[in-house]
């Protein structure tokens, strides 16, 4: 609830309990996470200066892919980890527990000139997004609608969001063929600005920072429609489409290395200030301090 | 006979001539019309940036808050980079260039090394990220290091340097080279002595367009996995960086328009070192002017 | 001839002793081309290490996908839950539809340029265009890649309405404009290379610079000027960041233009900045997309120095 | 061959006619003075001969004959050279017009990298002959003028640089033929070349007079006295002296030219 | 100067001794012969100068002397060059001690892009000479004995290109008095000078000649009569006649040396 505070406060008692502490952390994983793990670092930075932390961002495989090498102590994801991860893990001998630092709501918009759209339900996302041959018009989902073709603007196949939209909204059927696809969010904003019949879906952040020129669109998951907000997604009102942002630390690593510890330790401390400062939205209070407790049994 | 009847030349002349004017006016104004797409890509990157641009920024490490963020990091690892690849691609690369224009018989050997070289040079950068991966990352367990990233990129240069320097040296004149054999000297004094100051200006030319490119790649470093954020500099070449295209690749990619400023604050950054590398490649190119 | 000074010593006696002293010169003599040879070997050593990093991978890769599907398949469509489509053709297809245009924009921009700079420029002028272009050619491609989005897309959306946000033209268009500088440098110096005595010879029969330039130049320098349009074309098949923010990533076979697309290289970079897990046939499939453009490119070359050797006009 | 003459020779086939007339040309690289008040009068279809030690401005004079020194920056001249009438060094003058009419024959064989066919038809090409069957007839007629078309006639579409130094001078020769000009050029043509060539290239220039005014730069003073009719020894930018060859070589009047023929200097 | 001469010399003050014996040298480019059968014997303390149309061989012939010829890719010779009692033809002969008793002077003054000084002190800094002192000493020495000393002992730290070509020209045989040479080889070392440094150039030549054997190359006959003690006329890779200089000017044997002396070729 106090963000600065919060870390200054940190600060007085690192210096009245702990030593000053060295090492190295690695930190590879997913670039939605990466802004969140940023800003934390950057913070600990200032407590701990001697501790050199390194943060990388080759998305969420590429992450356990350098977690499964040993090469890093965290590894963030956007997406629980897959089964075949976890195994490759267990081959390894690495054992490791699973942080959910803060939540993401993908958020669903379309063009600020559509006047036609004021809510859409998963059954409504599921006709628009999945393939099934046809060329689909606004009027295919409502015959109220005009009778334009959609447009549609997704994430890129190989993104955590993309994994995420896929399995509550797609089911593992295959997206529409003439989405337009694109890594890089903000040209997903961009082409919905651009296009009256557009539809798209991304991060919760990138909708924030563009709430004057982009619709949002409620979403009906059965009890009525829910717009994503701060609460909402909180809440867990916002439901299916929020999601919770990871990051896997190597449980030898917090046994071993006093400053990993510790630096989780802060992690949790500051997660909910400092990821609501990059544009997401925060855990309940009671589960970074679930959290927490878990931590101490790991030392 | 006259073949040629020189009154239809002399009618002929004027069309001619007036090609001539209007293909030259062509040929500028195509010059100008790059110039000019580049210039308006430049505008647009001031006009962005600059209002980020100051002291500050450039002794700041990355920050959620764009008003504290800063490319020192990202500049500092650039510099390191380029401390591993000028070195290691010049010295791969020149004597690469003097074996094959002081040395190597014409063989076959040595025409497959010249075909392999031209081919190197077309071969996109992004495989040699996979390369550099494989190689250095994992194999070499080098990490994502400064190492491993500058070794990747020397190796993407060479043929660049190699070819400079090879016309470097081939434009040297032979009278230089037997004058001083003449004088007794051995291949390897002559070479030393004569040929290789006489094509330093040629040489330095294509170094800084080396690391002209070498500074401003950023598919490879993306293969390889290098780390976006560090919380400290690098202090031997087995620590990691973090270089300029990749924070300005990170920074395009945020929600927030500051980001946006701050990655073109960033591009000019990266502008500055291009235009100071290759106004010192200039300076020495003037210091070392040959006149024979 | 004075000799104060001659008396004190002999040079060819102090040559002789010196000899005497130090053998080691005749070491270096004889191990540096040795050396040498080694520093040349890196750049053979490096071609084999891309074949051998691409090949390992790329042979599990065919483990899972036959060849016949991976060249013959129509769709690109890897990171389906159930079963991945691996037709490389929809990603063959976005980077020659990019490489094309990058080529009709380059090479005739490029080559005027070049023309003017050696035939027609002032030395003054020469000398300030040359660095400038130099600079440019190392303007980050990511900047270009904004550039291509936020600026060419638009005004190419004003001409052609039916243009997407993604789409061929613009990346191709900007990566053209990218490599121009380079192929304009290179040819530029290939022309200034030909002798003056050619355009001497020439303007002596009456000839006009533009004769000169079209007829005389150019032809003799056309080895030269091939390899810089195939450099320039092998970096616009590389070339990765402009494709990958401006052209989307929607792999398609399509020959339409004004749609997205995506290229061999983008999708490496999306997968290596994506999600897919370590030892998936989606993370080996990047090693055989890469194999397969280190091969287009290679037979680029070849084909090129092919070229060159038959239309070289030697001199 | 003997039809080739230009129209304006016709007009008065008797008497012979002045080609060139310099008079008072100054010329200066940048603040160096290369030539120095010429006065020169070069007569049609007679060889001239231009000899002096190097360095003494043979060269610059020749080029200045067809505008060719204005390749070089920073030159200025002043002064006349009249040609057929004209004052050439006029910035009206067309240069292009005027090195169809006047040919050159350069110090180094410089051919194209193209086919021997392909050299000679270069020049009525550019000037807008595109028939086939004429060109033919002109590379034909261009290679025998310049007595090389025997050495060659087998192998037109081979490349020039295959041709040894002589071969290619003198189809750097036939290459001037064939747009039929009215003077010739030619500096140095023999001094990049072996006995034998040279001597072919001699005997082709004494064939050649018959049609052509010819002005030779040589620093071979056999050479000169050989092939010209009228001689002009250069020193220092100057025109020391220019009169018969016979005279020059037998009788000069000035010291200087005495002192360089009997190999007192140069 | 007069303490400069070489041990070899010293055994025999009296009489002149052999320096260079030519004993049957073929010599092939690739497939094409350019010497054929030389014999020659040349004596020291004297100018030998080789005289002959263009490509005859005399280049050819003198490069061999320091087997620069070497330099040229796919040359075999056979036969024998003896230089002071060792055939240097012999693949174990040292090139490199060779080159440093045989200096050589190009026919294009080729100074290294460096300053006066270090031109002259490239020689003897190669073999080891590091002490600044004595260095000093050689350069004043050998431009001295250049007769550049005056024209450039102000100026000495400036780069050589800044010097006109008979200066270069003069630097040139400077730097290879540098290192004390006991023969030197100049091949048309004033072809590319104005007559006043050629004249400055042959004076030098007369000068060097008490302490050194000199070789020199020249298609100037004039140049030959008057500074070479002996003759060597080549023809088409072969030596026509070898006497002395007068002997060959006023009455040579052979029918083409006289042909050549006259002018009649070349
Ligand atoms: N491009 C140039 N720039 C400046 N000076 C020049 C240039 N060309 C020639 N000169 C000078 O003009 C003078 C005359 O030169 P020119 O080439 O006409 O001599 P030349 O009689 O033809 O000599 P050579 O027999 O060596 O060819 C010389 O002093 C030369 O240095
Ligand atoms: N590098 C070479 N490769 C092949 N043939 C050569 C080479 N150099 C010279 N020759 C040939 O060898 C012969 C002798 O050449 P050389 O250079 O010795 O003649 P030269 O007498 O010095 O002539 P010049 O007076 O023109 O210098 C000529 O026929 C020439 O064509
Ligand atoms: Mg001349
Ligand atoms: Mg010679
Ligand atoms: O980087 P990701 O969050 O898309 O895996």
């Amino acid at each position: 609830a106090c963000g600065a505070q919060g870390t200054e406060g940190n600060k007085e008692q690192a210096g009245e309990e702990t030593k000053q502490l060295q090492g190295e952390i690695k930190i590879d994983g997913s670039s939605t996470v990466f802004p969140i793990m940023e800003a934390v670092v950057e913070e600990y930075g200032m407590t701990q200066p001697e501790v050199k932390v390194s943060v990388g961002s080759s998305g969420t495989g590429g992450g356990f892919e350098a977690f499964i090498a040993g090469e890093t102590e965290l590894s963030n994801a956007s997406r629980p980890i897959k089964d075949e991860e976890a195994a490759a893990l267990k081959e390894k001998g690495i054992d490791y527990t699973e942080v959910q630092l803060a939540y993401d709501g993908l958020s669903v918009v379309v063009n600020k000139d559509n006047d036609w759209v004021d809510s859409l339900t998963i059954e409504d996302l599921k006709k628009i997004w999945v393939e099934d041959g046809t060329t689909k018009k606004w009027s295919d989902i409502n015959p109220d609608w005009p009778a334009e073709e959609i447009k549609l603007y997704s994430p890129g196949t190989d993104s955590g969001t993309f994994d995420y939209f896929d399995e509550v909204i797609l089911d593992g059927q295959p997206i529409v063929e003439k989405a337009t696809l694109s890594e890089d969010d903000n040209t997903l904003v961009q082409g919905v600005q651009g296009d009256k019949n557009a539809i798209g879906y991304f991060g919760y952040a990138y909708y924030a920072e563009n709430k004057d020129t982009l619709k949002i669109v409620p979403i009906d998951g059965g009890e009525g429609p829910v717009e994503p907000t701060n609460e909402t997604i909180e809440s867990g009102e916002y439901s299916p489409l929020s999601r919770p942002l990871y990051t896997y630390v190597k449980n030898s690593a917090i046994k071993d290395q006093e400053e990993v510890y510790d630096f989780v330790k802060f992690l949790l401390e500051n997660a909910s200030t400092l990821s609501e400062d990059v544009g997401y939205v925060k855990l309940p209070e009671e589960e970074y301090t679930k959290q927490l407790e878990t931590l101490e049994t790991l030392k | 006979m006259n073949l040629i009847n020189h009154d239809s030349v002399v009618k002929r002349m004027k069309p001619r001539l007036s090609k001539n004017s209007i293909s030259k006016w062509i040929f500028f104004a195509l010059t100008m019309f790059v110039l000019l797409i580049l210039g308006v890509l430049l505008y647009r990157i001031f006009s962005q940036g600059l209002g980020y641009l100051d002291l500050q920024f450039l002794q700041s490490l990355p920050s959620r808050k764009p008003e504290n963020a800063g490319v020192y990091a990202a500049l500092i690892g650039t510099i390191w980079l380029m401390a591993v690849v000028a070195p290691v691609s010049l010295l791969l690369g020149v004597g690469t260039a003097i074996y094959l224009e002081e040395y190597a018989k014409e063989n076959a050997i040595t025409n497959f090394i010249k075909v392999n070289i031209s081919n190197l040079a077309g071969v996109p950068s992004i495989v040699f990220g996979l390369l550099g991966l494989t190689v250095f990352v994992r194999a070499l367990a080098f990490g994502t290091s400064v190492l491993a990233a500058g070794l990747t990129m020397s190796l993407l240069v060479l043929p660049v340097i190699i070819v400079a320097s090879q016309e470097a040296i081939r434009a040297v004149p032979n009278q230089l080279r037997e004058a001083s054999f003449g004088l007794g000297a051995t291949k390897w004094q002559t070479i030393v002595r004569i040929v290789l100051p006489a094509a330093i200006p040629g040489i330095l030319t294509g170094g800084i367009l080396a690391l002209s490119r070498a500074i401003g790649e950023t598919a490879p470093l993306v293969v390889l996995g290098m780390p976006l954020f560090l919380a400290f500099l690098p202090k031997t070449f087995f620590d990691m960086i973090t270089v300029l295209p990749l924070q300005i690749y990170n920074w395009t990619g945020r929600p927030q328009a500051e980001f946006h400023a701050l990655a073109a604050a960033g591009i000019i950054v990266l502008l500055v070192m291009l235009i100071i590398m290759n106004s010192i490649a200039v300076l020495i190119r003037n210091k070392f002017q040959k006149r024979y | 001839m004075t000799n104060q000074n001659t008396n004190s010593f002999s040079v060819q006696k102090m040559i002789q002793e010196k000899k005497k002293k130090k053998s080691a010169g005749g070491i270096t003599e004889k191990i540096m081309p040795y050396i040498l040879f080694l520093t040349a070997a890196v750049s053979v050593l490096t071609t084999i290490g891309i074949v051998l990093t691409l090949i390992f991978e790329t042979f599990l890769f065919f483990d899972a996908v036959s060849i016949k599907e991976f060249f013959t398949a129509k769709k690109w469509y890897p990171f389906s839950e159930t079963e991945g489509s691996f037709g490389i053709l929809p990603l063959v297809m976005g980077t020659l539809k990019v490489t094309v245009i990058a080529a009709i924009v380059a090479v005739p921009i490029g080559l005027a340029s070049a023309i003017y700079l050696s035939e027609y420029a002032s030395d003054r002028a020469r000398r300030i265009i040359k660095p400038i272009l130099e600079v440019l050619a190392g303007i980050p491609t990511i900047v270009y890649g904004f550039f291509a989005l936020t600026f060419v897309t638009p005004i190419l959306r004003e001409i052609i309405p039916s243009l997407e946000i993604f789409n061929a033209l613009s990346p191709g268009i900007v990566i053209g404009i990218m490599i121009t500088p380079m192929i304009a440098s290179l040819s530029e110096d290939a022309m200034t290379s030909v002798p003056n005595a050619m355009r001497e010879g020439a303007l002596a029969l009456g000839s006009t610079k533009f004769e000169v330039a079209i007829k005389v130049v150019l032809p003799a320098a056309i080895s030269g000027i091939i390899a810089s349009i195939v450099l320039g074309i092998s970096r616009a098949i590389g070339e990765t960041m402009i494709v990958a923010v401006a052209g989307g990533s929607t792999p398609n076979l399509e020959w339409n233009l004004t749609s997205s697309i995506q290229t061999m290289t983008a999708y490496i970079v999306q997968v290596s900045q994506g999600d897919a897990g370590y030892g998936t046939t989606i993370y080996y499939s990047i090693y055989a997309v890469g194999m397969t453009l280190f091969v287009f490119t290679l037979v680029m070359n070849l084909l090129a120095q092919y070229i060159t050797r038959r239309f070289r006009e030697e001199y | 061959m003997e039809t080739t003459t230009a129209t304006a020779k016709i007009i008065n086939p008797q008497e012979k006619q002045i080609v060139y007339k310099t008079s008072d040309l100054d010329l200066w690289y940048g603040d160096n003075q290369a030539l120095k008040k010429i006065n020169l009068d070069i007569m049609e279809n007679e060889v001239t001969a231009i000899i002096g030690p190097s360095g003494c401005g043979k060269s610059t004079y020749i080029k200045t004959l067809n505008r060719m020194i204005e390749l070089v920056p920073g030159v200025r001249t002043s002064g006349e050279i009249v040609y057929r009438g004209k004052n050439i060094l006029d910035k009206s003058y067309q240069v292009e017009e005027l090195r169809t009419k006047v040919g050159m024959v350069f110090q180094k064989p410089n051919p194209f990298p193209k086919s021997i066919y392909e050299n000679v038809a270069y020049g009525p090409k550019i000037h807008g002959i595109r028939d086939k069957k004429v060109l033919d007839q002109i590379v034909e007629k261009s290679l025998r003028g310049a007595a090389i078309w025997d050495e060659v006639k087998d192998r037109l579409n081979q490349n020039a640089y295959g041709l040894s130094g002589g071969q290619q001078q003198r189809l750097c020769i036939a290459r001037c033929l064939a747009i039929e000009p009215d003077v010739i050029l030619m500096d140095e043509p023999t001094s990049a070349l072996d006995p034998i060539s040279t001597l072919k290239v001699e005997e082709l220039v004494q064939e050649l007079k018959k049609d052509f005014s010819i002005i030779i730069v040589t620093h071979n003073m056999q050479q000169a006295a050989r092939i010209s009719k009228k001689t002009a020894f250069f020193l220092n930018g100057e025109v020391v002296e220019f009169s018969e060859t016979n005279k020059i070589f037998s009788t000069p009047e000035d010291k200087r030219t005495e002192d360089y023929i009997t190999g007192r200097f140069g």
